[in-house]
């Protein structure tokens, strides 16, 4: 049993990290990270965590350090946010490409112009495609567990997979909660020490990160995705092993009050707790309403999808990203390319909230599942995805 | 006599034999990058780490299944040599403290041509000697962007062609001076800076050890003649790094904990012209443009000289 | 579910009362959130902080517009901000003030319950600055029992160390001075 | 004060800074000298956010923020769109960031614009931490200072490395001037910059602003706080053109302290102060104080 | 018949290299057009010919001549410019 404590989630994190034994941080300020980091620096600073803290000069030297130090053989971690993750780009694909576990927070934040240090999943989005493994956190609790588990699946020899934990900006990040702070000795238990799979070692000496001709590079990355989707059966198995030891479940897709629903709610992050109050407050009204959490978005959790939704009339696909020119949201779209073959497909309405920081009230809810409603007696069609609470 | 035999000449007798940079690697013929590659390798010894810049050195080395390298290595990008070494020296110094590492000391290199330095690496670079990262970053300095086609880099010298910075009928070519990369990681206050070239073996040899002796962040500058971008004749390579510092162009200095040193002060100096002759690169100059060159060249050169008498004079 | 809004200036410490209240509530085995107003606020500037308490997890993620309490550290702030937006019909305001609670009730017409406190005076004396969110605790706690005096004693202590006695003396006293009016 | 002449501030009164912020006084002065005709590309920082929130602008000169990291590039831009249009003469371009995005995540692009010989003024606001994100350690964070990403803690005290001789870089990198400043010297600032905007290529002026909260100062102490870092020795006030010394700020004996009486100003330093380790550590600091003094020329006899 | 190629499960993780120096393997040798020859009679076994080979194609013979690796050499010229003795010249390669 863990010791229940208030705490704000980015010191959870840092408590996370700390208890994970890590053995390289390499970070550069960007709100709404700067928590994360700063603890993790004072925790140095007062000798409670023995590693090496690099305050590197921008966020694409982080990471590139964080490879660095991961290909050296020591457990890395990162946390960024917004530009901050755009200056990575290119290096998550480096991580990812050369399977290594570096483990990163993301404080999720809107992307630039105009300048928006608040929350929303434009960041994480844009790397959809760049090969980690993406979970996102709804409560602080999540996020240190997450954090955790995050090690552990990286670290795993048959996944090999850099992993990125998302937790909204300010809305999690900046909130003091209770939450539980496990023991030393129980992670060590649950997570031990890294045993690199690649390494830099001059007894053994490799050369890591060569040319790949077009002979050779399709199947490389045939490797690396193979690895990325078989991570899914790894990911449930250390979820089973938490569970197991620390009694918390965690799903790659979660259902709240599912059953008989006719409209779930799809969505990802904190907002979902204010969804499930309104899901609570709709069915006291007798409406047939559940919710759906992305918990795990790469590799995406296809099955587990098709049977959340199976049977319900249809599905409000919330996001907190705007794909512009596109289909609206990257989560709504992926949901409807997941269902696209299926003969007995719900039907999906697309929405954009909360971009910016701006809140997803419960008012907010209650509008998306009565449109959601509207278009279904309509018979769908019409707009590909409405924007909620944009004013006129 | 067997001993006689195994080191008959001077120079084997005080170099490693060991080969860590390895034959059959896809350099061009005459490639001064590789030769110094060959030869710094040797200073360092098996327990080195080399974290490579993408650029020539990398393609020519590793394309798979094929390595040159004998001693560990990364390549990660273009311009995070310098990250990326920080990130392996602060997993090598933490790790050996945990006892999870040799214990042993660990040679840890960042290389990287002129672009990866002195363009997009240069920031990266700039925030790892500032760190005091115990690593030494080098420079192989073929004056353009050679892997991608001899483009421009901001170490492109005065008057040189390429494919960027083309001479023609209104350009004289590269028309901004040469980045001085050397005084830049000197301002940084770091332990040991030093120029070198591949055509002075015993000397580069002996820079390159005392960079890897050298605690906190060192410097290796290494002039590195490219037959294909500069347009020579492929066994001139060594030659033509020979008259960059004969001439002048290309000063061999060392710069000890601030204070800079002079390692061949030519009395006599050749003309710049000796040098710019034998390469394509600067064959479009006229008289008036080499006069040009001939300037710039003396007027640092004596700028180095004063430098170096003013720093003597603090040692007294 | 109590939602409490803090109002205050840039480095005066209202996103520490809003901590130290949440924190105190957990303590006490209740849940709570505490969090400060998101945006790039200049020392100086007028701040808020924000702080919910529960007996179950909270699982709402929104800003609070409408409190149930307002909580007001630096009287000056008044001038500046509409501190009472959004204020429940029922709320309660805490004013930190020299004045009376019949001025205050003048000042804020329309509202039925104010508590008042003479904070920096208090906190003047007690501690020698006027820093006034731990002193301001006191009187919060006052007017509605929300947490108990001990737990957040417990709260300054550990997260002032140096200066827990002074900052727990002022609380002590404002939460004895402060007055309660309701209509 | 008239009207009109508020209104003809180029920085306007109202924006958002903190009470007694270093930077906020250093860019007014820049702007006021610099005059109308300047088109003004700012990175990301405290100065960004503190003079345009939208819709309101502090500035009544065109201005344009798009990242931390790329004030110099998006400078560059403009001058060779001004010289493509033939407006050159219309506007001169000034770049600004802080010491973080200059010495840290702008250092690259602002590399390339020395190297290429932009005609440009780079003036870097420089006070020693990420102020903007809540004081972290940047790459001109002076030895020993504690941020919140090198904490004094037991087994640290503070930022372990000295602070990046940015100047000396810059001068390194061909700039045709160079001059370090302090909020301290508005009239000096003023005076640079004028000086500055001279020479037609590329131009740095780094101005030492303290932050009144990163520092842990009070408001009302900005300017004692400056005027004590050069004083002391560890800020020399210096120009330097076409690669020559041509000004040195020089400390008058009676105006010299001693650095423990500029450290002991701010909480940052608070940690070396007490206890015995403290003092050799205060020496280190001490001795980077004497290295300028004697390496500039600093001090002088009274007159 | 033509080789069969590795398949995706047949290569290491991330394409990493495991064999130090495999280039080794290269005939880098069949680049040349013109091949080095030494004359022993004016070679005095200085070794500067070794050490400025670009291409590490020079090696130790039993009697101290350094031998011309013809596999790797590139035919580049240095070391026949560069021999103070004169005693290498470059020939044209057979062919």
């Amino acid at each position: 049993m863990g010791i229940r404590t208030g705490m704000e989630v980015s010191i959870a994190i840092s408590e996370a990290v700390k208890l994970s034994r890590a053995e390289v941080i390499a970070a550069y300020p960007i709100t709404p990270q700067t928590h994360i980091v700063e603890e993790l620096a004072r925790m140095v600073a007062d000798g409670e965590l023995d590693a090496k803290f690099i305050m590197v000069e921008s966020e694409h030297s982080a990471m590139s350090a964080c490879i660095g130090a991961a290909a050296a053989g020591a457990r890395s971690f990162t946390a960024t946010a917004a530009q901050g993750l755009a200056l990575m780009h290119e290096m998550l694909y480096i991580a990812s490409g050369l399977r290594l576990p570096v483990v990163m927070a993301v404080a999720n934040r809107a992307m630039s112009a105009p300048l928006s240090i608040w929350g929303d999943h434009s960041d994480i989005m844009a790397e959809r495609d760049s090969g980690w493994i993406q979970l996102f956190a709804e409560t602080g609790q999540d996020a240190f567990d997450l954090t955790i588990q995050a090690f552990r699946i990286a670290e795993d020899e048959r996944v090999s997979l850099p992993v990125v934990v998302n937790i909204d900006g300010f809305t999690l990040s900046h909130v003091i909660e209770p939450l539980e702070i496990e023991s030393q000795e129980d992670v060590d238990r649950f997570l031990p020490p890294f045993k690199p799979v690649i390494q830099l070692d001059p007894d053994k000496p490799i050369s890591i990160g060569p040319v790949g001709f077009p002979e050779i590079y399709t199947e490389i990355k045939k490797q690396q995705n193979v690895a990325l989707v078989e991570s899914y059966k790894v990911i449930r198995e250390i979820w089973n092993e938490f569970r197991d030891m620390f009694g918390r479940e965690y799903h790659p897709v979660e259902s709240y009050r599912t059953e008989d629903a006719e409209i779930l709610i799809h969505i990802a992050g904190s907002t979902a707790g204010t969804a499930r109050i309104a899901v609570d407050m709709l069915r006291e009204k007798g409406e047939k309403v559940g919710l759906i959490r992305t918990r795990l978005w790469r590799p995406y959790p296809f099955e587990d999808m098709k049977k959340a939704v199976a049977g319900v009339k249809a599905v409000a696909a919330v996001d907190r990203c705007l794909s512009f020119g596109g289909q609206g949201g990257p989560m709504c779209s992926e949901l409807k390319s997941a269902m696209y073959n299926l003969e007995e497909k719900p039907f999906i309405a697309g929405f954009i909230a909360g971009l910016g920081g701006r809140d997803i009230t419960i008012e907010d809810f209650f509008t998306i599942v009565k449109e959601t409603k509207k278009m279904l007696e309509e018979g769908g069609g019409g707009e590909e995805y409405r924007m909620i609470g944009v004013r006129e | 006599m067997p001993q006689e035999k195994q080191h008959p000449g001077f120079i084997p007798r005080l170099i490693s034999p060991r080969e860590l940079f390895a034959e059959g690697n896809r350099g061009c013929q005459g490639c001064g990058e590789a030769l110094a590659i060959r030869q710094i390798l040797k200073a360092a010894g098996p327990d080195t780490i080399v974290c490579s810049a993408t650029g020539c050195v990398e393609i020519i080395s590793s394309p798979y299944p094929e390595t040159a390298w004998r001693v560990p290595w990364i390549h990660v990008a273009f311009e995070n040599a310098a990250a990326v070494a920080s990130g392996v020296e602060a997993a090598i110094k933490i790790l050996k403290k945990r006892g999870r590492y040799h214990d042993r000391k660990i040679n840890i290199i960042a290389l990287a041509g002129d672009g990866g330095t002195a363009d997009i690496g240069l920031q990266a670079l700039s925030g790892a000697f500032e760190r005091r990262h115990d690593f030494t970053y080098i420079c192989t300095d073929n004056e353009a962007y050679m892997n991608t086609g001899i483009q421009r880099s901001s170490a492109t010298p005065y008057g040189a062609s390429t494919t960027t910075s083309p001479a023609g009928k209104e350009s004289i070519g590269q028309t901004t001076p040469k980045k001085d990369m050397p005084m830049i990681a000197a301002a940084h206050d770091i332990p040991y800076v030093a120029t070198c070239c591949p055509s002075y073996p015993m000397d580069l040899l002996a820079k390159a050890a005392k960079a890897f002796n050298t605690e906190g962040p060192s410097y290796l500058h290494v002039l590195s003649p490219c037959p294909t971008g500069w347009r020579h004749e492929s066994h001139l390579t060594v030659e033509i790094g020979r008259l960059a510092v004969e001439t002048g162009v290309f000063p061999l200095y060392e710069i000890i904990e601030g204070r800079l040193k002079m390692n061949v002060v030519m009395e006599k100096r050749k003309p710049v012209k000796e040098y710019l002759k034998h390469q394509g690169r600067f064959r479009h100059l006229g008289p008036d443009e080499i006069e040009e060159i001939q300037r710039i060249v003396d007027e640092k050169y004596v700028r180095l000289l004063r430098r170096a008498e003013f720093d003597r004079s603090l040692e007294r | 579910m109590i939602e409490i809004r803090w109002h205050g200036r840039g480095g005066q410490g209202a996103v520490a009362s809003a901590e130290m209240l949440a924190l105190a509530a957990i303590e006490e085995g209740k849940a709570a959130q505490a969090f400060p107003s998101f945006g790039p606020e200049r020392r100086g500037a007028p701040v808020m902080a924000f702080t919910r308490i529960n007996n179950d997890y909270i699982y709402l993620r929104t800003g609070i517009t409408q409190p149930d309490i307002v909580v007001v550290l630096d009287p000056t702030v008044i001038a500046a901000v509409d501190v009472a937006q959004g204020l429940k019909e029922n709320g309660l305001l805490v004013i930190n003030t020299h004045k009376s609670v019949e001025e205050i009730f003048r000042d804020f017409s329309g509202k039925n319950r104010v508590a008042v406190v003479d904070a920096t005076k208090i906190s003047m004396e007690e501690i020698g600055r006027p820093v006034t969110n731990t002193t301001m605790l006191g009187a919060l706690a006052r007017a509605t029992g929300i947490v108990s005096l001990e737990s957040l004693e417990n709260q300054i202590s550990s997260r002032f160390p140096s200066v827990a006695d002074s900052n727990i003396r002022a609380m002590r006293r404002a939460y004895e001075e402060s007055v309660l009016k309701e209509q | 004060m008239a009207v009109e002449e508020v209104e003809s501030r180029l920085l306007a009164y109202g924006h958002t800074a903190c009470a007694g912020c270093g930077e906020a006084l250093a860019a007014r002065t820049v702007t006021e000298a610099a005059g109308p005709d300047v088109i003004i590309a700012n990175a990301t920082g405290c100065l960004e956010v503190f003079t345009t929130r939208f819709p309101r602008s502090a500035w009544r000169v065109p201005w344009i923020h798009s990242l931390f990291e790329n004030a110099a590039s998006v400078a560059s831009g403009i001058e060779v769109a001004l010289k493509a249009l033939g407006r050159e003469k219309e506007a001169k371009v000034i770049a600004q960031a802080g010491d973080g995005g200059t010495a840290d995540i702008g250092m690259g692009a602002l590399s390339g614009m020395l190297e290429r010989g932009h005609d440009i003024l780079y003036i870097c606001y420089d006070t020693e931490v990420y102020s903007n994100t809540g004081f972290q350690r940047s790459g001109l964070t002076p030895l020993y200072a504690h941020t919140t990403t090198s904490p004094s803690g037991s087994v640290s005290y503070g930022n372990l490395t000295r602070k990046k001789d940015l100047p000396a870089i810059a001068v390194d990198h061909g700039a045709l001037y160079v001059a370090t400043a302090s909020v301290a010297y508005p009239q000096d600032i003023s005076r640079k910059v004028k000086r500055a905007l001279t020479f037609t290529g590329p131009k740095y002026i780094q101005i030492h602003c303290p932050c009144v909260p990163g520092w842990g100062i009070e408001s009302h102490m900005t300017i004692r706080v400056a005027r004590a870092a050069v004083n002391c020795g560890l800020m020399p006030l210096y120009e330097i053109e076409e690669g020559n010394m041509v000004s040195v700020r020089k400390i008058k004996k009676d105006e010299h302290v001693k650095v423990d009486q500029y450290l002991m100003l701010q909480k940052r330093f608070s940690h070396i102060l007490k206890d015995s380790k403290g003092k050799d550590l205060i020496k280190e600091i001490q001795a980077i104080a004497d290295a300028n003094i004697e390496k500039f020329g600093l001090l002088i006899n009274n007159e | 018949m033509t080789e069969k190629k590795p398949g995706w499960k047949e290569y290491p993780l991330a394409a990493v290299i495991s064999k130090p120096g495999s280039c080794t393997y290269h005939n880098t040798g069949d680049w040349k057009t013109m091949r080095p020859v030494r004359d022993d009679s004016k070679c005095d076994k200085c070794g500067f010919c070794w050490i400025i080979c670009p291409d590490a194609a020079l090696f130790m013979g039993e009697d101290g001549y350094y031998e011309v690796d013809l596999y790797h050499c590139k035919g580049c010229g240095i070391c026949a410019h560069e021999c103070k003795k004169s005693a290498i010249r470059m020939i044209p390669e057979e062919h």
